[in-house]
């Protein structure tokens, strides 16, 4: 309940001036920040072992509390009284800096999301002056370049991954660790040119004025380019979080445990809590941007209200929380889901994957949000109502088409190479002693 | 808001940190070291032009974001000279097997 | 029990030195003066410190108070920028960098004697001075250009809070050519590293430097393998004459 | 007091792109090359034959851009009221006038010449990068001749330089040739910081970019002189002045020349010792005497010097020490980039006389007509040099013995550049000196300071530049030609040295080809574009700054009635 | 008044440093403390090689995050681009697509000479 009060409260200092809102804040802080967030991600680890046991076909942990619900409560505890030592000749400082840079970046991207709706105000629209129905994003704070900010604070992890291997002064963990930043830097190339074609649509690199305008011409998921790009955003950020398919470092025969090798009792905790609070902060940043944050799905519930009368706050934000937090949940089984089920990618396969496969199709599906926006969105720019019937449906045909054929280019192209390097490869060893022999095609020299 | 920190202020920081970026640039052997030398110049630099462009009085007639574009283009710039940089290092330690800029001496006189 | 009371008295040290500062300063200045500081020290963290990896961890430090320095100048689209290309990627880079020059930890010491560091200190101490002194001495302009730069500066206070979209129509009509000069600029310095990291060596492997006399045209082994993508590995040196 | 407005942004007309077509096309050149050689010729062809097909390929591009340069000069097809330099280019940041057109051509003809130059020779298995890179360095260069504005000439600067480290550094093999291309990075990035922190200050004193704008608002703001007068203006001056002496090679900054000569491949030591120098100092010039020509003598007295002073002391520096350095010798590559330095003290000398003398615009034309014969002499000494380096395999100079007996065409080449280099009369070497002489001389005439001493230095080291170029002189005819010398001049080496022989001896014989022309160029090249759609700014008192010729500042400003043409386009 | 904004990202920054070092600070005071030689030593089997800088095999590292910084740098240009396209024409459309063709060159450059292989 607390959640409700602390939106009434921010609305209505949010209405009265721009001066700082000292309140708000310090209940995001305290309330969300310190006690709503990590008890959330707490659960997300509790319900990850337990969907994973039921993909396994067991029971998962039950015999902490009730359904084992106080079970990560538990570990956190057990890691607290974990003997905590670093390696002799660690830079201790460094040492304890890595998990630190990690759990900012996470916290960090959580500040700017729109949770809810937050309040209805009238205001005009900065492009075109027309006086519209606007939403004020229930966030912490709404940054006019709020994308840029996310991506930025996101590479800040990786910058810790990489002290957290050097600083053990282990040669498998700096190696596991540089293998490991080099997958996160490669998929954050294709994280970010996924993100452009909404900027695009929405005109504003703040997420309240990409939630509003989802709220207005619908959702950008359902727009081919959009499907497209929420597709190619998931994957980049499956990679980004360091799991499922991609989670290379903690598995290998010769990685061991990858950059957490040298780290014990609460400092794997932090890397833990913070592996799992990113994964949450990305849900919620696919959710914003894609999945038209707290707005139902088909019933126009919002707008309808909005180009009437302003309904009570309260009421509003309430629904928009329970369908943002529903959608995020949605995502989240999609990662527990990925994760039970896909087989680990061989690391040369993921990086090609990223370079060879994502990144052309995310140039070419900017341009076809490019057409997408010329031909549905240009004509309505700035007007109250969304885009016609027809123009929309033509859009649709005209983007999926191009879509189905840029997809399908790209995994010719993707293949075609990779075949290309497997000639190469059969005819390079083909000279010299293989060694498998019975594998050596004799190739015509 | 940002009136009350006066301009001279961002210059002096702006000098200070580029006298440094000089003194590392002039003392470090290693040439990374020099490179970061460089950064530390190039982001005062950045520093002292948009403090001039957000707290200077334009041209009359001027743009009002020459010093943004100014500096974007320097970040720009800035991150390609790194890239560069460091495949040059990378190529001359593969080749001298040495990370020293004093033991780069085969061509005297 | 002793560190819970280091920890409180750290607290409160933190607090007495805020309030210091805020009274002595006032807010903003406050504010401004404690990141300076932190951004001037840090700098001198990245020239001083011996192992290259901390040199790198102090230039981190220092790119991002200078990230919050632009925000203090209210330009936070570049303060974005700057997080995002220095701190995401150049000093990725650079740490890369170190790894694959040192040996596996990159802390290799540089003796520095003082010695040799004092011309370098005096030149910089001296430049520093006759900085200083110019920016005592700048002239500000005349009443009447100021005056006459009224729309200007009214064009730039609008301008403030909706910068990407500013920027996006600055970068795309009015500086379109540096734009398009930049995208050249990434293209090539993109090509020639990479051209330059190839494992491969070039031609004139010469051992002691000078290129010997014959091994300019003929193609050592192993590259002409490479070259000729095995379909035929003879390594006939062919003199090179249209 | 009339409120200026800001000065709208409008997307450049398409006449604006047709004249940026010959650097358009090296752009997309550049790429074409690159792709040729990755997805067609890398893993399906020996080295040389894929050397042979890029030399070609990128040879026919770089006509083909000349062509089009030669093209935008001829006088029907560019239309004569757009080169009245009234015109404004992309939103001011490049000026479109005779000045670029013609120095384009120049800057294409070097080009072509160091393409033809690194056929001869193939030193490093990366062909396409190497052609790519050197046109993606032209594109740079031109671009830094036309700029208008402190930031297309910082990021066309930053692309020059980049390409050519690479360029420097692409012999990967070759220890020297990575070592010179790290040095060469080290000291370039530094002075580019320099630079760059000193145009950060000249845009802090007068709060725009642009030369004009930025010329106008030191004439406006008088208080603003010399050293003496203001630290601030001194200081943003000698920061500027640091990072234009170490691409032009000047003393102080000095140190990577013989090394980066030496360890480069001849063809990119060609291209660095024309190329870049060319068009460092068309820019040197640009912003010394459009932005800040108010700090180029601080009302004729001595003690608070503007650039002129600093300059003319650079000068005389670097001669000497060029020079002096050069005598000493072994190392062919070394003893060019040693005369480089030299030369780049000559050249000094004739910014001064700009700076100084009253017929700015004669004076602009001698430096330009001595920077393109010196251009071409380079280019051909550098040929000579790639030559060596590839059939002989060492840089000695005493490895050129006999060379006249056994190769009397080259040879004859050799000597005549050398001649022009020292600046015996019939050559064109000889003009370029006398007239930036004469120039710095007539202007003490009028109460500047006095240059004599200036031009005596000049004419002194000329005459010890004579001994070390002689010396070679004596290695070609005077000895007994040495084993080596057997092997036949390639075609790209023997096609540059004749080039540059004939048009050495031609500009000699007529130099008024050259120089008028080149003369026309200086007009353009000190007049800036108006922004055209903005009403003429009226300073203080009441004048208006008209696109004429900044006159000297020493003289007074004549009070011109307020007249606000604003010529829409 | 968007350095109003900031200060809460200011905030939150030193609330996260606190959350994220509180629990260290509170691992030394609860969990048990006996450092032993053995413990020190890293999770190795055998000792530490001193290895020789493998640099042959460890270049595509330096590749990748090459190319990371060249596309980084492209993305932040393309920001910009994408907010204003609405009050943009057609041209903006052709240069942006220039500026991502030459990017794209580079790109297709690593590609094929193979500097995307992992080996």
């Amino acid at each position: 309940m607390n959640g409700l009060w602390v939106s009434i409260v921010a609305m209505k200092m949010a209405a009265l001036s721009e001066p700082v809102p000292w309140v708000a804040w310090f209940l995001w802080l305290f309330v969300g920040f310190a006690g709503l967030f990590p008890l959330l991600v707490a659960y997300i680890v509790w319900g990850e072992r337990k969907v994973a046991a039921r993909f396994q076909d067991r029971i998962g942990p039950n015999r902490v509390g009730p359904f084992g619900l106080l079970q990560s409560i538990a570990d956190l505890v057990k890691l607290l009284f974990k003997e905590d030592f670093t390696p002799a000749r660690a830079d201790f400082l460094i040492h304890a800096l890595a998990p630190v840079l990690m759990l900012i970046s996470a916290m960090l991207s959580l500040a700017v999301i729109p949770f809810g709706f937050g309040s209805v105000s009238m205001r005009n629209d900065p492009v075109t002056g027309v006086l519209r129905p606007t939403l004020t994003g229930f966030s912490a704070v709404d940054l006019p370049s709020g994308v840029p900010y996310l991506i930025a604070v996101s590479s800040i992890a990786s910058l810790g991954l990489f002290l957290a291997g050097w600083s053990s002064r282990n040669k498998y963990a700096l190696l596991g660790s540089m293998r490991s930043v080099a997958q996160m830097v490669s998929y954050e190339i294709p994280q970010v040119l996924a993100t452009v074609p909404i900027v695009l649509w929405s005109g504003t690199l703040s997420l309240t004025g990409i939630l509003d305008r989802q709220v207005e011409t619908g959702w950008y998921v359902l727009t081919p380019p959009g499907f497209m790009a929420f597709v190619i955003f998931m994957i980049s950020s499956f990679a980004e979080v360091n799991r499922a398919p991609f989670d290379l470092p903690e598995a290998e025969s010769e990685l061991i445990a990858g950059f957490h090798l040298e780290y014990s009792s609460m400092r794997f905790g932090l890397f833990f809590l913070a592996e799992y609070m990113s994964m949450f902060a990305v849900c919620c940043i696919c959710t914003t941007l894609f999945l038209g944050g707290g707005a139902i799905p088909f019933l126009a519930f919002p707008r309808g209200l909005l180009g009437g009368y302003v309904v009570v706050d309260l009421f509003l934000n309430l629904i928009t929380i329970l369908v943002f937090s529903l959608k995020v949940g949605l995502l989240i089984f999609l990662f527990f889901w990925v994760r039970a089920t896909l087989p680990r990618m061989r690391v040369d396969r993921l990086m090609a994957f990223a370079w060879k496969l994502l990144i052309p199709l995310c140039l070419v599906n900017l341009l076809i949000a490019a057409i997408w926006f010329e031909i549905v969105i240009r004509p309505v720019a700035g007007r109250p109502d969304g885009p016609g019937f027809l123009q929309w449906w033509i859009g649709f045909g005209v983007t999926a088409l191009l879509e189905v054929l840029a997809f399908f280019g790209a995994v010719w192209l993707y293949r075609q190479d990779s075949e290309h390097s497997l000639k190469t490869w059969r005819s390079s060893t083909g000279s010299k002693p293989s060694i498998i022999a019975w594998r050596s095609v004799p190739t015509k020299v | 808001m940002s009136q009350d920190v006066p301009l001279n202020w961002y210059l002096i920081v702006a000098a200070c940190v580029f006298v440094i970026g000089l003194f590392g640039v002039m003392t470090r052997r290693n040439p990374i070291a020099v490179l970061m030398s460089i950064e530390l110049m190039l982001n005062a630099s950045n520093l002292n032009i948009l403090a001039f462009w957000r707290l200077g009085t334009p041209n009359p007639g001027e743009a009002p974001l020459t010093g943004v574009v100014f500096t974007a283009l320097v970040i720009a710039v800035a991150a390609a000279e790194v890239a560069v940089g460091i495949a040059l290092i990378l190529v001359c330690y593969r080749v001298w097997k040495s990370a020293d800029v004093d033991r780069y001496d085969s061509m005297l006189g | 029990m002793l560190l819970l009371m280091l920890v409180s008295a750290g607290m409160l040290v933190a607090g007495l030195w805020e309030i210091l500062i805020f009274r002595e300063f006032g807010p903003m200045r406050g504010v401004f003066v404690q990141i300076a500081g932190a951004a001037v020290l840090c700098a001198v963290g990245t020239v001083l410190a011996r192992n290259l990896i901390h040199s790198a961890l102090y230039l981190v430090a220092f790119f991002f108070l200078v990230a919050c320095l632009f925000i203090m100048l209210e330009a936070e689209f570049l303060a974005v920028m700057q997080v995002l290309v220095f701190i995401g990627a150049v000093a990725i880079l650079l740490m890369f960098g170190i790894m694959l020059t040192q040996d596996v930890q990159g802390d290799q010491v540089e003796a520095h004697s003082v010695l040799r560091r004092l011309p370098a200190a005096i030149v910089a101490i001296g430049l520093f001075v006759m900085l200083a002194v110019a920016v005592q001495q700048r002239p500000d302009f005349s009443k009447a250009r100021t005056e006459r730069a009224a729309p200007s500066v009214a064009a730039r206070e609008r301008v403030l809070n909706q910068m990407p979209q500013e920027l996006g129509l600055d970068l795309m009509q009015r500086w379109c050519l540096p734009f398009e000069l930049v995208g050249l600029l990434l293209t090539a310095s993109l090509v020639g590293a990479v051209a330059l990291a190839q494992p491969v060596g070039s031609l004139s492997a010469g051992s002691d430097g000078t290129p010997s006399p014959g091994s300019l045209t003929e193609t050592p082994e192993h590259l002409s393998r490479e070259v000729a993508g095995g379909t035929h590995s003879s390594s006939r040196p062919d003199l090179v004459s249209p | 007091m009339p409120t200026v407005p800001v000065i709208p942004s409008v997307w450049p007309s398409s006449s604006e792109w047709f004249f940026l077509s010959p650097v358009l096309l090296m752009a997309f050149w550049g790429v074409l090359v690159l792709m040729l050689d990755v997805l067609v010729l890398r893993n399906r062809t020996l080295l040389s034959t894929r050397a042979k097909w890029l030399g070609l390929t990128s040879l026919v591009g770089a006509l083909a851009a000349l062509g089009l340069a030669v093209g935008l000069l001829w006088p029907g097809v560019l239309a004569t009221d757009v080169l009245s330099a009234n015109e404004e280019f992309f939103n001011g940041t490049i000026a479109f006038d005779a000045a670029s057109a013609l120095l384009q051509v120049v800057g294409i003809g070097f080009l072509v010449l160091v393409i033809g130059l690194s056929m001869t020779w193939v030193f490093t298995n990366e062909q396409g990068e190497y052609y790519a890179l050197l046109f993606w360095s032209a594109v740079g260069m031109i671009l830094m001749i036309e700029a208008e504005e402190f930031m297309t000439l910082f990021v066309a600067l930053e692309t020059m330089t980049i390409s050519i480290y690479i360029l420097t550094g692409l012999e990967t093999g070759s220890k020297r040739s990575s070592e010179a291309a790290l040095k060469y990075l080290i000291y370039g990035s530094a002075a580019s910081a320099l630079f760059l922190f000193g145009l950060s200050w000249v845009y802090g004193l007068t709060g725009t970019t642009r030369l004009a704008a930025v010329g106008r608002a030191l004439v406006e703001s008088r208080t603003v002189e010399g050293i003496g007068g203001q630290w601030t203006s001194g200081l943003a001056l000698l920061l500027v002045l640091a990072g234009f002496g170490f691409k032009v090679a000047s003393v102080p900054f000095h140190q990577w020349t013989p090394d980066v000569y030496e360890g480069a491949p001849a063809p990119v030591t060609a291209w660095i010792a024309s190329g870049s120098k060319f068009a460092s100092f068309i820019a040197m010039i640009k912003v010394l005497m459009l932005a800040l020509g108010t700090w180029s003598v601080d009302t004729g007295h001595l003690q608070s010097p503007g650039w002129v002073v600093i300059l003319s002391i650079l000068a005389a520096v670097s001669m000497t020490y060029g020079n002096l350095a050069a005598l000493g010798q072994q190392n062919f590559k070394r003893m060019l980039a040693y005369s480089s330095i030299a030369h780049s003290g000559y050249l000094l000398v004739g910014v001064v006389a700009i700076g100084v003398s009253s017929q700015r615009t004669e004076a602009t034309g001698a430096v330009l007509y001595y920077l393109c014969t010196y251009g071409l002499a380079t280019l051909g000494t550098f040929a000579v040099a790639a030559w060596l380096a590839h059939d002989v395999g060492s840089d000695q100079i005493d490895d050129l013995n006999g060379l006249g007996f056994r190769r009397p065409v080259p040879a004859f080449c050799l000597a005549i550049l050398l001649l022009s280099l020292i600046g015996v009369p019939p050559l064109a070497g000889f003009f370029g000196k006398m007239l930036m002489f004469m120039e710095a001389l007539n202007a003490g005439g009028n109460g500047g300071i006095a240059l004599t001493w200036l031009v005596v230095v000049a004419l002194l080291n000329s005459v010890v530049s004579a001994f070390y170029y002689v010396r070679v002189l004596k290695a070609l005819y005077l000895r007994q030609p040495g084993p080596a010398i057997g092997k036949s001049f390639p075609s790209g080496v023997i096609w540059t040295l004749v080039i540059a022989a004939v048009a050495t001896v031609g500009f000699g014989l007529n130099p008024t080809a050259l120089l008028d022309p080149l003369g026309g160029a200086g007009i353009s090249l000190l007049t800036s574009p108006e922004p055209a759609s903005s009403g003429r700014p009226v300073d203080s008192n009441g004048i208006t700054q008209s696109a004429t010729v900044p006159e000297n500042p020493a003289q007074t400003q004549v009070p011109v009635a307020p007249a606000p043409s604003a010529s829409a386009r | 008044m968007i350095l109003s904004r900031y200060l809460f990202i200011g905030m939150l920054l030193l609330f996260a440093i606190g959350f994220a070092v509180a629990p260290l600070v509170l691992i030394r005071i609860i969990a048990p403390r006996r450092p032993t030689p053995h413990k020190g030593q890293t999770v190795e089997c055998g000792l530490e090689t001193q290895g020789e800088t493998w640099i042959r095999f460890r270049l595509q590292y330096y590749i990748f995050a090459l190319l990371f910084v060249v596309f980084d740098v492209e993305t932040v240009f393309l920001y910009p681009w994408a907010a204003s396209y609405v009050s943009l024409g057609w041209y903006a459309f052709v240069e942006m697509m220039v500026f991502l063709a030459m990017l794209t060159v580079g790109l297709v450059y690593a590609w094929a000479i193979g500097a995307l292989k992992w080996q």
